[in-house]
């Protein structure tokens, strides 16, 4: 049975390779019009784009609505991780010590209230990302020269030295207080999204801004869906930034449940939904309707965080137990079998720029993980002395989270733990497990990049820094920190400016240290299952905006 | 006969319980003549109540076994259809209740109760009905008829209520009126009223009344011919005067000592009859009355038929040669004299 | 009478006003209730708490907030949620209003001619196998749990027995409104207004039973027999009649209560966006201000439905009327 | 000028000779006699009997632990291994599903979606479900009494305030204010004083259920012991000089109990729903404990695939309360025949 298991899992592999599992023949015709019908079990909160950090649910809407200077390139596969020029009309030029980026913004664009993209757009867009508190303005933005005083004071914000308009030759350009090799990245993302300078300096909430690419949004109720039309203003520029879309109207329906969505599209009511299909009307649409099924492989680790602070899981050797006992398959089939996610032990996902294989958690310890070893486990607890510890496995209420949470709760029974689960709203989860001081020994969560480095996922939630006792914010739920691997991530990112290539060696290094220590329990990467009606065709999938909505046409 | 408008004979009616049957009337007869006012006696659980309700067909309990005929104008009432018989109450035998309050619906006016049933019989209109029902109300003695026709029964005295009922009752100018302890429920100045009014009712539509009452000095007062009842058979009947004066069974004596006198002093206390009825599943051998009877004597082992003395019947051993000793003591005991 | 009036919106408002406070003091109470973590975004530093907290007021004294909140949900009527920003409050809740009363009139139209019938029907036949058959099965509808007779009938008309002539009509779950479409609106709430029908017919045709049976035994019953009306007017007219009074007034509640929101389960099980389904997501995003203006909505049919009850239970029985 | 004799014959024969009894006696005599209601606690025994056998059946029978995920092991079925959780190989291969029903010892109605026994754990779900619904009832009870005498008796500014607060939680929807109380108290468990509930624990579920339900009986109660405080013999012994604690014992507290005892059996089938309500909505009995309504809500994923997991644990709720409500008949007829229960639900 496992070597059957083994065997799948390697031809699974080389299926994914090819992105999608759904065939678009090439003699499908590009065809013009109609009306794509998406659903969503609820929706998810504002819709500005200088807010909303919902990189899986709304990123992917934003990246046909507004455009930055960049913007990653819209393609299918790897090639969807490259930056390529946007309302820039070409790459900026950097200055050789890094803290200088300049534009040349591109002209003629305009926004779909008719207003021209002007320099002065530009640079009211990096203020305004203070002015309505952007998540990552003190994060990512406060490089920009003024960034630290705007955090401050985000009222009277103010970049006059960090984001400066050249109106004579149409240029902009950007001081760093020090150089960031990411710093293309922040501006690719939705958050760089150039809105007119008018637009009003707080939370645009369920208002949507003017658009700049090929739709824009014509009403929003988070009660009931979204509509977008065609921006009457978009004309194409860059083919790789912005290609034009096929489909005149998206019409996005909220509160429809997965289940009615499967049964939806299979009647061809719907034509895309953003949930994962329920667990048990997969082998019903595995079987039925297996054209209509796309996966592909995404950048995010499923993985359960242990607080290195309390007891037991301040104890190396309990962490790594629980490490070991973990079986990965187990928690795949809770989340809809092998071919749905890849095991992984460490903290990058499968496939992200960084990520070497590395198991030390496994039966036979090597690149991947090839099933649990209880009896390392036991010998590690047993070391510990920390048997008959009390555990609360603190999940939220969504998804396959508490399904996975009850699975952890059972393995730590089986290590001799006194194991609980505590199910609380998935709404609150995030900000609930990150605050010290709840208490929460062991949380799940699904770690998602925001763009590909690995610099999203190790200081984000590793870092000394990103460890804030007794705050709502505090990322590093594990409470992780480490003196010498925060000089090492300090190491790597100073080296991505100069040699990407040691950089990314050394990000794998981290990785596979962090790893070692055992913070987390890593499960897998997920793959995003998409089910998609007959007449989509044209799939899609960048690793940045999924499924291009602009790229599909319906027949 | 042929004046007799209402003719039973044998009227049996039993429950069927877990001991198994239990007859509460065991072989009723009498008969009532046009334009009488016949007064059925008895106290309660003797069979009087079930004697009307088994005219009027309205014993419901399925458990309910009933025997016996009952000729109403030749016809024999058991035999008929549901519907005949439908027909045939409140338009032909109608009934009035003791309670008034419980017995009228308490939902609805009692003028919309009257006219239902004027509409029911006569298929006479909403305004005709109306009218003929304020006209009812009024000439029951009710002040303001109109405004009574719109009332409920809770917002109307005892009285009115029982007016009200009688109203309903002859609205369809019944050949027979049932009432059922019309009065009891009342006061005695309310009393004598109602009494009154039944006797002009007889007087004006000449209908016959089967008054049931436990009560003698009603008796006394509007009677023309008394049934006594005792633990589910008839006992004694006989005209108002005869039975009144001589009375043959020592039961209805009894009933009568009972009687405060017209009078004079009234004794310090009323002499009544010691011990209880027996239930109708518990009945001793023989006369029913034999363990209360202060005459008993060996051949009340068996049960008395009825003997004929003089107009008067009565189920006594002690009536089968004529009148007794005990009765002239009895008369004068009640005069006082 | 006007005294009367005055006495029952002052209590109407007190009760209103008492849960109001209880619902806002349970949910600020609990931990990570606290919207500020969630407005803020995902990496906020807590010097941005802070700032978001200071201007939504969250670090203001509770009565204060209190205060805002009722200001803003009943004088201004400009309350947003805390979850989906910029969201207001109460056109959400005008907006699932009528899903609610689509769902709640076409079952309560079910429960009281099934209920009514049910009842008359089992009293007919009473001590016959027919009335304990109606009977026995008027329990099994009581004793179900609606949300798990829901999941079945979706198991049977969407998955089961979707594809035979049965049920092949049912469209999938959620909600087309009447103006769309209104066959569509017929037919996707078919299946919950019987689901939700269920218990009230139970329920009701026990009651009935119950009453009627009573009525039998009353003296009037009697009477109207002696008048000579017919079996089914006596039925209808006279022992029905007095208990619909009883039927009506526990009618008045339940509806209330359902239109307030008590359909909750009903309406998540067949994905119904009205109030009760408004109300449970409210409630599982702790979104404060969408919570206090569903919970404010809800009481205000319950009280209203009280009210009202007593009023039409005046009206309906003269008895009441003149006691008071 | 009446009738002396006032002995009222029962045309029906029935209660003849009983020999005064206790009037509970004399209640307890009459249920005895309805057969339906003996049937129905009868049953019910059976049930609690079962309920009760749930660790020899996983133990012995069942042989599995069924609070232990079990996502990637086998069974024998008649010689032959079979996956607990078999992905699926047809078409694209995907989704994993839970064996199905064996109808043998192991796995006799198949596994929930982390591969447990279904059958032992609607043994072990089926206890908290009763132990829920006893001990909210008895809550309820003891609650709704305490609080509806004292109200009626005491009357004056303590029953205007008791009245004031019950006809509050009496307005608030029963599961919005179920639900409000759930989810609060689960987030972050329940602190009375000294003592922590904390979120995992049955005392939640139980006395959110408890209390919610305690103005549905109080207010009756109330009403109870207001008409008593004023009827004559309580007049009477007042007058008499009787001390006040001897009439509420004497004369107040036998009603009230009977009372309570003619709710008991309804408020438990109330009980019992309410349970399983919440836990359907994932805010009642908190996993990995079990009761027949989270058993239902394991059971909502898996409604395609495997129906039974989630239909049976529902029929074992219709049928207990089913009992219930007919033994609640019973004590009624028994008790109080006249008395009005009618309690709200959704």
């Amino acid at each position: 049975m496992l070597h059957h298991n083994i065997f799948r899992a390697t031809a699974m592999a080389l299926l994914l390779t090819s992105a999608t599992v759904g065939i678009a023949r090439a003699e499908d015709k590009p065809k013009i019009g109609g009306t794509l019908r998406l659903a969503a079990a609820s929706a998810a909160g504002t819709i500005d784009p200088h807010i909303s950090y919902e990189t899986g649910f709304y990123w992917p809407i934003f990246y046909v609505l507004n455009d930055g200077l960049v913007t990653f390139r819209k393609a299918a596969g790897q090639p969807s991780n490259d930056i390529v020029p946007d309302l820039a009309s070409e790459m900026p030029k950097i200055s050789s010590d890094g803290k200088t980026y300049t534009f040349k913004l591109r002209k003629g664009v305009k926004f779909s209230n008719g207003q021209e993209v002007t320099l002065r757009d530009v640079v009211a867009t990096f203020e305004r990302l203070f002015k309505v508190g952007n998540p990552n303005s003190n994060l990512w933005y406060n490089v920009i020269k003024g960034g630290d005083k705007c955090v401050e004071s985000p009222a009277t914000c103010s970049l006059a030295e960090g984001v400066v308009a050249n109106e004579a030759d149409g240029t902009v350009t950007f001081n760093l207080t020090q150089p960031d090799a990411e710093f293309l990245y922040k501006l690719a993302v939705p958050f760089g999204s150039i809105l007119p300078a008018d637009t009003q300096a707080s939370d645009l909430g369920t208002t949507p801004s003017a658009a700049t690419g090929p739709y824009m949004i014509t009403s929003y109720d988070p009660q009931r869906g979204m509509e977008l039309k065609r921006n009457p203003e978009f004309k194409v520029w860059n083919e790789d930034a912005q290609p034009d879309g096929y489909v005149d109207e998206i019409k996005y329906s909220f509160g429809v449940q997965p289940a009615d969505a499967v049964t939806a599209i299979q009647n061809d009511q719907l034509d895309w939904m953003w949930d994962s299909p329920p667990a048990d009307r997969l082998k019903e649409i595995s079987t039925k309707s297996a054209g209509q099924i796309h996966i592909n492989p995404s950048f995010a680790t499923y993985a359960a965080e242990m607080n290195t602070n309390i007891a037991p899981f301040n104890n190396k050797d309990v962490r790594q137990a629980l490490n070991f006992a973990v079986n990965r398959r187990a928690a795949i089939n809770i989340f809809g079998g092998p071919r749905l996610a890849e095991a992984n032990c460490q903290i990058l996902p499968v496939d992200f720029p960084g990520h070497k294989g590395y198991c030390p958690y496994s039966k036979n310890p090597g690149e991947k993980w090839a099933g649990p070893d209880m009896e390392k486990a036991r010998a590690l607890m047993e070391r510990s002395g920390q048997t008959g510890q009390k555990v609360t496995v603190t999940v939220g209420d969504a998804g396959f989270d508490s399904r996975i949470g009850t699975y952890l709760v059972s393995v730590l029974n089986d290590l001799g733990l006194h194991a609980t689960l505590k199910v609380i709203s998935s709404n609150i989860q995030w900000t609930y497990a990150q605050n010290s001081k709840n208490n929460v020994q062991i949380t799940v969560n699904t770690l998602w990049q925001d763009y590909p480095a690995p610099s999203t996922f190790l200081p984000v939630l590793f870092s000394c820094g990103a460890f804030h006792p007794g705050s709502d914010a505090s990322p590093n739920i594990s409470g992780y920190c480490n003196k010498s691997i925060d000089a090492k991530m300090e190491q790597a990112m100073k080296a991505a400016l100069t040699d990407p290539a040691a950089s990314i060696e050394k990000w794998s290094a981290i990785d596979h240290e962090i790893t070692d220590d055992a913070p987390w329990v890593s499960l897998y990467s997920p793959n995003l299952l998409y089910f998609v009606s007959k007449r989509l065709k044209n799939f899609t999938y960048s690793h940045q905006a999924r499924m291009i909505f602009s790229k599909v046409w319906l027949d | 006969m042929s004046d007799n408008i209402l003719e039973i004979r044998d009227l049996t009616v039993a429950f069927r319980t877990e001991q198994g049957p239990v007859e509460i009337l065991q072989g009723v007869s009498f008969d009532v003549k046009a334009g009488e006012i016949v007064s059925v006696v008895g106290e309660s659980g003797s069979g009087k109540s079930v004697t009307s309700l088994a005219i009027m067909r309205l014993i419901t309990d399925p458990n309910a076994m009933i025997s016996g005929t009952i000729r109403y104008k030749g016809r024999n009432l058991p035999g008929l259809s549901a519907r005949e018989m439908r027909k045939l109450r409140g338009r032909e035998i109608a009934m009035i209740f003791q309670d008034p309050m419980t017995a009228l619906t308490p939902v609805h006016t009692i003028g919309w109760q009257i006219a239902e049933q004027l509409r029911i019989h006569f298929g006479v209109g909403a305004k005709a009905a109306r009218t003929r029902s304020v006209e009812l109300l009024g000439k029951m003695g009710i002040p303001d008829p109109e405004r009574a026709y719109g009332c409920f029964p809770h917002q109307l005295s005892g009285g009115m209520r029982q007016r009200a009922m009688i109203a309903m009752a002859i609205s369809c100018d019944p050949a027979i009126l049932i009432a059922d302890e019309p009065t009891t429920a009342l006061d005695v100045t309310v009393q004598a009223q109602i009494l009154d009014l039944l006797q002009d009712l007889r007087r004006e539509y000449g209908s016959s009344i089967i008054l049931i009452t436990h009560d003698m000095g009603v008796v006394s007062t509007i009677a023309d011919r008394v049934l006594v009842m005792y633990s589910g058979r008839i006992i004694e009947n006989g005209a108002k005067s005869d039975l009144l004066d001589k009375p043959q069974h020592p039961y209805t004596l009894g009933l009568m000592r009972s009687i405060p006198p017209m009078t004079g002093e009234r004794p310090h206390r009323l002499p009544s009859i010691s011990g209880s009825p027996p239930l109708p599943g518990n009945r001793p051998e023989g006369c029913s009355f034999r363990p209360r009877c202060e005459f008993s004597f060996s051949k009340c082992n068996a049960a008395p038929p009825l003997f004929r003395c003089n107009e008067q019947f009565a189920a006594c051993f002690l009536a089968e040669n004529g009148s007794h000793q005990w009765q002239r003591n009895s008369a004068q005991e009640r005069t006082g004299e | 009478m006007l005294l009367a009036v005055v006495r029952r919106a002052f209590d109407m408002v007190f009760v209103m006003f008492g849960i109001s406070v209880i619902a806002f003091l349970i949910f600020f109470a609990t931990p990570g209730s606290d919207p500020s973590a969630r407005i803020a975004g995902r990496n906020a530093t807590p010097e941005m708490l802070a700032q978001v907290r200071a201007s939504f007021g969250f670090d203001r004294p509770l009565y204060v907030q209190y205060g805002r909140l009722m200001q803003r949900l009943f004088i201004a009527r400009d309350l947003t949620s805390f979850v989906n920003r910029g969201q207001k409050v109460v056109p959400a809740v005008l907006q699932a209003t009528p899903v609610t009363l689509s769902l709640v009139f076409g079952a309560a139209v079910i429960w009281l001619t099934a209920g009514i019938g049910l009842g008359i029907v089992a009293t007919i036949f009473r001590g016959t196998v027919i009335d304990k058959g109606l009977m026995l099965l008027a329990l099994c509808g009581v004793s179900m749990p609606v949300f798990w007779f829901g999941s079945v009938m979706n198991l049977i008309t969407q998955s089961r027995f979707h594809d035979t002539w049965l049920f092949s009509w049912v469209p999938g779950l959620g909600y087309t409104s009447f103006f769309e479409s209104p066959s569509l609106w017929f037919k996707t709430l078919v299946v919950p207004w019987f689901t939700l029908s269920v218990l009230f017919i139970g329920l009701y045709a026990r009651v009935l039973r119950a009453s009627l049976s009573e009525n039998y035994q009353e003296d009037y019953v009697r009477t109207a027999r002696a008048k000579g009306l017919s079996e089914s007017r006596i039925m209808l007219r006279h022992a029905l009649r007095t208990s619909l009074i009883t039927l009506l007034s526990m009618f008045g509640l339940d509806f209330g209560a359902l239109v307030g929101g008590g359909a909750i389960l009903t309406e998540v099980v067949f994905n119904l966006p009205g109030i009760g389904r408004l109300t449970y997501q409210a409630l599982q995003n702790l979104d404060l201000p969408f919570i206090m203006a569903t919970v404010m909505y809800s009481t205000f049919f319950v009280v209203l439905a009280n009210a009202l009850v007593d009023v039409a239970h005046a009206w309906l029985d003269p008895r009441v009327r003149d006691a008071r | 000028m009446t009738i002396v004799s006032n002995t009222s014959a029962a045309p029906a024969g029935k209660d003849k000779r009983n020999k005064p009894k206790g009037p509970w006696r004399t209640a307890l005599s009459r249920l005895l006699r309805d057969k339906l209601a003996v049937a129905s606690f009868l049953f019910l025994a059976s049930i609690i009997l079962s309920t009760a056998s749930a660790t020899y059946y996983a133990d012995h029978i069942s042989q599995t632990d069924p609070f232990q995920s079990n996502l990637d092991g086998h069974i024998e079925i008649s010689g032959e291994p079979a996956e607990i959780m078999a992905a699926d190989s047809e078409g694209l291969g995907l989704g994993v599903t839970p064996i199905g029903p064996t109808w043998t010892g192991q796995y006799l109605l198949g596994a929930d979606a982390q591969g447990r026994d279904v059958a032992a754990r609607l043994l072990y779900g089926g206890q908290n479900s009763l132990i829920v619904a006893f001990s909210s009832t008895a809550l309820c009870l003891l609650l709704a009494g305490v609080v509806g005498t004292v109200s009626g008796f005491l009357g004056g500014i303590v029953d205007t305030i008791l009245s004031r607060l019950l006809d509050i939680i009496w307005a608030f929807p029963i599961y919005l204010l179920a639900i409000s109380l759930s989810i609060v108290l689960i987030s972050k468990g329940l602190q009375i004083g000294p003592f922590h509930i904390p979120s995992n624990s049955l005392l939640l579920p139980i006395t959110i259920i408890g209390v919610v339900y305690v103005p549905y009986v109080a207010r009756p109660i109330r009403g109870q012991v207001l008409t008593l405080a004023k009827s004559d013999f309580v007049l009477a012994s007042v007058c008499l000089g009787m001390p006040t604690a001897r009439i509420l014992v004497r004369d107040i507290l036998p009603n009230v109990v009977t009372t309570l005892i003619v709710f008991a059996p309804i408020m438990m089938s109330l009980s019992i729903l309410t349970e399983s309500s919440l836990s359907f909505l994932s805010i009642g009995v908190q996993p990995p404990a079990a009761s027949w309504g989270t058993i239902i809500q394991d059971g909502q994923g898996l409604l395609y695939t495997r129906p039974l997991v989630a239909i049976a644990p529902g029929l074992a709720i219709i049928i207990t309360v089913l009992c219930l409500n007919f033994l609640g008949d019973g004590v009624k007829e028994a008790f109080d025949p006249k008395a009005k229960l009618r309690v709200g639900k959704d």
